[in-house]
């Protein structure tokens, strides 16, 4: 059985889809979505520690071998990011339970965890797969789940979100698999291990610098670098509670790591690095991205919609690290991924917790919050600690190893950024620590603890984002290893 | 000139013309049916390409399921487009610069169905050669799509169910929840609630509060939440199409 | 025997502390400090006078060594003096929560003095854990414990200035964070460097060159109220509540004055940086009407002779900077409490608000002039036995001039906190107040504190044997004490004269001086011109500052705040269009890099 | 509705043809362009015609909106199963080669997997019919 477990990561959280939509009640649907959830959690750490014992993983999909036949390929890079994915969709489903009771009519329900697991598998079948039409396919389900869950948001203002997130999300879909049509082109292969090693024979043709110039927009444009953030701020901010809280710490994950996948395991470090200099175009844009969108969260009054402007620079810092094109940078990166997934989606689900009792999360509606939600706003504040960056939380630990890298390459400018972006989160996390706990609240609104159904899991994304900032070893050496392999430049 | 090659000239220009009269013209039934025939000449297209099983999905889905689903859109919404606000100067030169570049940048491409292209020098010939011999499937496509890359064509399936779905979620199920604005507040509203109901149940809530609103009083989803300026993207209303 | 990490004892007791009323929380308010400073005296200090340096509780964290408890002889030192701070502090603060002290206070005298339950609550938590972090602080190993504890001192200590729940100690403490979070992510920023330098972030002696020192000597210079970076110590301290105060004044700057002690030994510069603390402060001092500003200042100017004494860096130099340091903390936490002590009873601290109060309040009245005399390095009293290390030292080491401004700043000690604290508060005018010696609690702490300086002063052997280097060193020779005496006899009539000729603190009639002193002809011109050239400056460094800071602020509301394009949600035809321009710019980038 | 005579009599006499054609599309696809997907499309076009021409009440009495919606998840599951019986059997996900001896294995994974993407594919159209044409004009 556990040889099969590459397929099974994806296809059962897939299959319970279907079967969640026909139980149509409720409390099966959810059942079906949280077994899928846990079973996701149980697989992919199952696969990281066959991966870090064994090297790479290769499952040929209906016994075709590659690339003949499509390919699940794991290695330490996509095992740690489905164990990401796993663990923030693990998290959430015990809290989606309570909060979407509140914000979705019941009648939807059942829908909606189906679209909850299409979407898991959908993230999870991009993260595994060694295919890259495959990745457009899954893209795809992850994508359209992702759309119709925000849609369902209270407010009104969720659709033209969503119809904005779905035009924008299907140009960069269609703008990468309009990059796979290229390259497939050029080389006659859709598999990601025969491309990499097809590509170099070709890489004088002129078409190349096009497909990369379609990936290179399709992905920035998914995984919501500045200037192509546009779609994500309303999307987040409109979606219900857990839903906010899955995708910010999973979505624009995944896409950073197909950025990872595409520029690093296909086109190769010294191409897209040394020739198409990709850090030319990475590097302006994430400080962009940290320093202007971090500005654009000091001045937000919802919550919500600040930590999506967070979220988007956030993602700079990611793409930072990347950028610099070393192990240091792209292991700065890869950890971000995770320990960014850990303390936004804390965040996040404070924030629902907030929905849920205050029904709004405006600034000016949280004012004594500190003292009517002790629990909740604490779980805002271990979260809001994380994202400045201070020791002993995981925020701590990309930075330091974000600014190592700048170090490592004399570029003390951007070190110095970095350091400038985490004040700017300490005053966006304070405006709202001030605002909850210095200002007095309405005394004649009766406002009470969020349930424990909601704080629970909160909390162990809070507690998660400390533990792994105290012992950081493990992640730290799955994501150094991680980045070795990618900068080698193959599996 | 060929015959094929004529032929392909002549579905080009139906499709470029097809193409800007859809853009053109401010009747969406008309551009429905216009799509529709794009479709349709697109399935032509593919034909002469020689994909035929391409061709066969195109007129199925494009030319046929699709106008149904829009002409039911359209039964909805209406038909009418509002005149766009802005001149599109700016977006023509930004899409003659992009195209001209985009060709230039794909001048290299080897020639479509050249025996020595790449894309037939390695996995097709394979799949041409072999796959009968190893499936009994005359037919390449089908061998390719059922079974080769099943898996592929599996998550293709999950993605149409995934579409139906995303539009029951949001359609099927009655209206959604709306968050309206009443006497300086802003509540959600549990869907099917009709606005007798609501202003019943705003007089029962202000009751003693003196004046409940009256059932006109109730403006669903107007405007934006007065706190949170900027949050409505501007200009939409003017921009549809 | 090795004991636990000092911080972590405080830490409980302020879980303790918030969680407990009445006589079980006085007990633990006073029993932690206590005990934590046997323990760390039979522990860890006897472990360190066996066999040396001590690195405990070590743990890796990405490939770096944290040493939560480093215990050599220099954090001791500073341990067992944060203990008896807190140890003072706590019961100088021991009647908060009990309601009005003494149920005597008068109706008028502000919001300061009555202190609720609550505020106690907060004020002792926070004080703990404000002493907690200072002595996690100063017992760090490395760089990143060194700034988790530098942040903790900044954010707990904050709420000792909001706990007098004012509009203006709001914006004073806002004020407060928000230059100690700076001085913090400099501090981390240095680590970054250094630990990227060499590979190890041990807090250990930096070297002053290359940007990581600098930064880090700027981190450190603003916990040190360094020039231009010390107006956090004057606007904060006098906007504490009395008791709040003392547990200021006794521990950010001085974990500062240990963090450059242990990593800036006998760097240069410190030596003029430390003079000029020394020196500059005076002027706006004898300016100054807050009494407790007065002190503020007056800290200044004592980390000043601490700052220089590390800059000379010699063994006995340094030594005179910690054992100045120990000092220090109690004769200023004595003269802020006899201050507070005035503040709770009267409501007032302006020196011209003030007067005549020896008669209702003799025993007060006395112990401020034992802080007074000892401020002021009487023979006998503690800072006499301490800072003239530090100006023999400089004198060894040849820095006459500074020894001269030393020596001039000693007068100036003299004038603004020997004699003018007490003189403006106890006697001069009869301000006609009548009021009543403060809770026994308050006398208590005052007591001690007076007993401790005479103590350090008469027997100054027990303080030297726990300073971090081997000397051989003794205050009391003729040399010392007749230059001693002279100073401050002619420090004292300067200021008689001042006082009796009615200009004291006016400052037109400067030109009338008769000057044989050469502090005395200097000082009311230095006060004019200097100290108003320093004034100016700095004001008009300050405006321009806010003005750069003015405008980037409104460029950035109007590109990023609720509306700017930067933060406003785009229609979204728009966005397709920007990513066909994306597009378009992108392809001619690559296809430029790729060669055309 | 009744004066439609023409409509009714040529609606009636193609959709069985429709039908038969996309039998023949979804079995014929080994052999020539169609298969499952083309074949679903086409059994709901058929589906759909009925409805525009004989109103959506009859159309749904015929096939109630639940039961496509049960086709539309069902087909997944059939995919889904033919993968996880080349497990159950045996060899990988998807795997025919392990459901009977040599092609016909593939042969019958095939056409089982065509199974679902017709189930799936129909489900899907005629639901997405349903969900349009099932809801008032909004500004009505």
């Amino acid at each position: 059985m556990s040889e099969h477990l590459p397929a099974l990561l994806v296809v059962v959280p897939l299959i319970l889809a279907p079967v969640a939509a026909l139980s149509n009640r409720p409390r099966a649907a959810f059942a079906a979505a949280f077994a899928g959830c846990w079973w996701a959690l149980y697989a992919s750490l199952a696969l990281l520690t066959r991966v870090r014992s064994e090297g790479v993983i290769s499952y040929a999909l209906g016994g075709w071998a590659p690339p003949y036949g499509i390919e699940l390929r794991l290695d330490l890079v996509n095992a740690f990011v489905a164990v990401t994915v796993a663990t923030i969709g693990a998290v959430v489903i015990p809290y989606a339970w309570t909060s979407v009771k509140k914000e979705i009519t019941e009648d939807r329900i059942p829908l909606f965890y189906t679209a909850f697991l299409l979407m898991l598998s959908g993230l999870l079948g991009i993260t595994v797969t060694g295919d890259v039409f495959n990745v457009f396919v899954f893209l795809e389900i992850s994508s359209l789940s992702a759309y119709s869950m925000i849609a369902l948001g209270q407010d009104r203002r969720a659709l033209t979100a969503t119809f904005q997130y779905l035009i924008m999300g299907s140009v960069g879909a269609t703008f990468i698999v309009i990059g796979i049509g290229f390259m497939y082109v050029m080389t006659g292969t859709l598999n990601m291990a025969d491309l990499a090693e097809r590509l170099p024979a070709v890489m004088d043709n002129r078409t190349i610098p096009v497909a990369f110039t379609f990936l290179t927009v399709g992905i920035t444009l998914k995984l919501a670098l500045f200037p192509l953030h546009l779609w994500l701020p309303n999307a987040y901010t409109y979606a219900p509670s857990a839903v906010t809280a899955f995708m910010a710490s999973t979505a624009t994950k995944v896409s950073v790591y197909l950025l990872l996948r595409f520029f690093f395991t296909i086109f190769g470090f010294a191409f897209a690095f040394g020739q198409m200099r990709l850090n030319m175009v990475l590097m302006p844009l994430s400080l962009v991205a940290i320093l202007a969108m971090s500005l654009v969260a000091i001045y937000e009054i919802n919550v919500k919609r600040l930590l999506a402007f967070s979220s988007v620079a956030q993602i700079g810092y990611m793409v930072l690290g990347i950028s610099f094109g070393s192990v240091l940078g792209v292991t700065a990166g890869l950890l971000h991924i995770f320990n960014h997934a850990l303390m936004k989606g804390a965040l996040f689900m404070a924030m629902g917790c907030v929905m849920y009792r205050v029904g709004s999360v405006q600034l000016s509606k949280m004012a004594g919050l500190g003292k009517k939600m002790p629990w909740t706003m604490a779980a805002f504040v271990g979260g809001g600690l994380s994202l400045i960056g201070v020791p002993l939380t995981v925020g701590f630990i990309s930075k330091w190893y974000l600014v190592q890298a700048a170090l490592e390459q004399g570029n003390w400018l951007v070190a110095g950024l970095v350091m400038i972006g985490s004040l700017m989160a300490l005053v966006y996390i304070w405006k709202v620590v001030e605002v909850a706990y210095f200002q007095e609240a309405d005394s004649d609104v009766e406002i009470r603890e969020a349930p424990l159904s909601l704080l629970i899991p909160t909390w162990v994304l809070v507690i998660a984002s400390f533990w792994f900032g105290i012992d950081a070893s493990t992640t730290a050496q799955v994501a150094t290893d991680a980045a070795e392999l990618l900068l080698r430049g193959g599996s | 000139m060929t015959p094929v090659e004529f032929v392909d000239i002549v579905l080009l220009i139906l499709l470029a013309i097809t193409g800007i009269a859809v853009i053109r013209t401010r009747n969406l039934f008309a551009a429905v049916m216009l799509a529709g025939i794009y479709s349709l000449v697109s399935a032509g297209l593919f034909v002469v390409m020689d994909a035929v099983d391409v061709a066969f999905t195109e007129a199925a889905v494009g030319a046929g399921i699709s106008t149904v689903l829009l002409l039911g859109t359209l039964a909805l919404v209406g038909d009418k487009e509002h005149k766009p606000q802005h001149t599109p100067i700016l977006p023509l030169i930004v899409v003659l610069i992009t195209g001209g570049v985009l060709i230039y940048g794909t001048s290299q491409m080897p020639p479509f169905g050249a025996a020595d292209n790449p894309a037939n020098q390695h996995v097709a010939p394979y799949y041409l050669e072999d796959s009968y011999d190893e499936t009994h499937v005359p037919n390449v496509v089908t061998s390719v799509l059922a079974s080769y890359r099943s898996y592929d064509t599996m998550g293709e399936t999950a993605v149409v169910f995934t579409a139906v779905v995303g539009v029951l979620l949001l359609l099927a199920r009655g209206p959604l929840p709306q968050r309206i604005h009443h006497d300086g507040e802003w509540i959600t509203v549990r869907p099917g609630t009709t606005r007798e109901e609501l202003a019943a149940q705003f007089k029962a809530e202000t009751e003693g509060g003196g004046g409940g609103p009256e059932g006109g009083g109730v403006d669903p989803g107007g405007g934006a939440d007065p706190e949170d300026r900027g949050d409505t993207p501007s200009g939409e209303g003017g921009e549809r199409g | 025997m090795t004991s636990l990490p000092p911080f972590v004892l405080f830490f409980v007791g302020a879980l303790v502390v918030a969680l407990t009323k009445g006589a079980v929380r006085k007990a633990v308010v006073l029993g932690v400090p206590l005990v934590g400073l046997g323990s760390l005296w039979m522990g860890a200090g006897q472990d360190v006078a066996a066999s040396g340096p001590q690195l405990l509780y070590q743990l890796e964290l990405i490939g770096y060594t944290l040493t939560p408890f480093r215990a050599d002889k220099l954090s001791l030192l500073f341990g067992y003096l944060f203990h008896i701070a807190a140890f003072l502090g706590f019961v100088y603060a021991l009647h908060l929560g009990d309601g009005a002290p003494d149920g005597s206070v008068a109706e008028d005298v502000g919001e300061d003095d009555v202190v609720g339950n609550g505020t106690a609550t907060l004020q002792h938590v926070a004080a703990m854990l404000y002493a907690g972090s200072a002595l996690g602080a100063v017992f760090a190993g490395d760089f990143i414990t060194l700034f988790v504890f530098w942040e903790l001192l900044a954010i707990t200590s904050v709420f000792l200035i909001w706990a007098r729940d004012s509009e203006r100690s709001y914006a004073t403490g806002f004020r407060y964070l928000i230059i100690h979070v700076v001085s913090g992510v400099l501090l981390l920023s240095a680590a970054l460097m250094i630990a990227h330098r060499t590979g190890s972030i041990e807090f250990g002696a930096v070297p002053l060159q290359g940007a990581a020192g600098w930064i880090l000597l700027l981190s450190f210079g603003i916990k040190a109220g360094f020039p231009l970076v010390h107006n956090w110590i004057t606007e904060a301290y006098p906007e504490s509540t009395p008791t709040g105060t003392v547990f200021l004044s006794a521990f950010t700057t001085k974990v500062a004055v240990y963090a450059l002690a242990r990593s800036f030994a006998g760097a240069d510069p410190l030596i003029y940086i430390g003079t000029a603390m020394t020196f500059f402060p005076i002027f706006y001092a004898v300016l100054e009407n807050d009494l407790r500003r007065v002190l503020g200042y007056s800290m200044i100017n004592q980390i000043g002779f601490m700052v220089a004494g590390i800059g000379i860096g010699t063994a006995m130099a340094v030594n005179g900077a910690v054992a100045h340091a120990f000092a220090d903390v109690i004769f200023k936490g004595l003269l802020f409490m006899s201050m507070g002590a005035v503040m709770t009873m009267t409501g007032r601290t302006k020196g011209t608000d003030l007067g005549g109060l020896y008669k209702t309040m003799p025993i007060t009245a006395t112990l401020c002039i034992f802080g007074a005399a000892a401020i002021s390095a009487f023979p006998l009293f503690s800072a006499f036995v301490t800072k003239s290390m530090i100006m023999v030292a400089a004198v060894d080491e040849h820095h006459y001039i500074v020894w001269l401004f030393m020596l001039f700043a000693s007068a100036g000690v003299l004038e603004h906190a020997g004699i003018k604290i007490p003189y403006f508060a106890f006697f001069a005018h009869d301000s006609g107040i009548r009021t009543k010696e403060p809770p026994k609690n308050m006398l208590v702490a005052m007591s001690i504190g007076a007993v401790l300086c005479v103590l350090i002063g008469v027997f100054p052997g027990q303080l030297y044997a726990l300073l971090p280097f081997e000397m051989d060193y003794h205050p009391y020779d003729t040399y010392h004490v007749v230059t001693q005496m002279q100073l401050l006899v002619f420090g004292a009539l300067g200021f008689i004269t001042l006082v009796k000729s009615g200009i004291y603190p006016d400052e037109k009639r400067a030109v009338h001086i008769d000057a044989e002193v050469l502090y005395r002809r200097l000082g009311p011109w230095l006060v004019r011109t200097v100290g108003g050239a320093v004034a100016r400056v700095d004001a008009a460094v300050r405006a321009s500052v806010m003005g750069v800071v003015g405008s980037v602020l409104g460029a950035a509301d109007r590109s990023h705040g609720q509306m700017g394009p930067l933060a406003r949600s785009w229609p979204s035809g728009s966005m397709v269009l920007w990513v066909a321009i994306l597009l378009a710019a992108y392809l001619l980038f690559y296809l430029w890099e790729f060669g055309l | 509705m009744d004066d439609r005579v023409i409509l009714r009599v040529g609606a009636k006499i193609l959709i069985p043809f429709i039908m038969i054609f996309g039998l023949y599309v979804h079995f014929h696809g080994d052999y020539g362009p169609g298969g499952g997907f083309q074949a679903g499309v086409i059994f709901a076009a058929a589906f759909v015609l009925y409805a525009l021409i004989f109103g959506l009440g009859n159309a749904i009495q015929v096939l109630p909106p639940k039961a496509a919606y049960i086709c539309a998840a069902m087909g997944v599951v059939i995919y889904l199963g033919v993968g996880f019986l080349g497990i159950i059997l045996g060899g990988q996900f998807m795997d025919y080669s392990v459901l009977a001896y040599s092609y016909t294995g593939q042969h019958y994974g095939i056409i089982g997997v065509e199974l679902g993407v017709v189930t799936t594919v129909f489900g899907v159209m005629v639901a997405l019919f349903y969900a349009f044409a099932g809801r008032r004009r909004v500004d009505s």
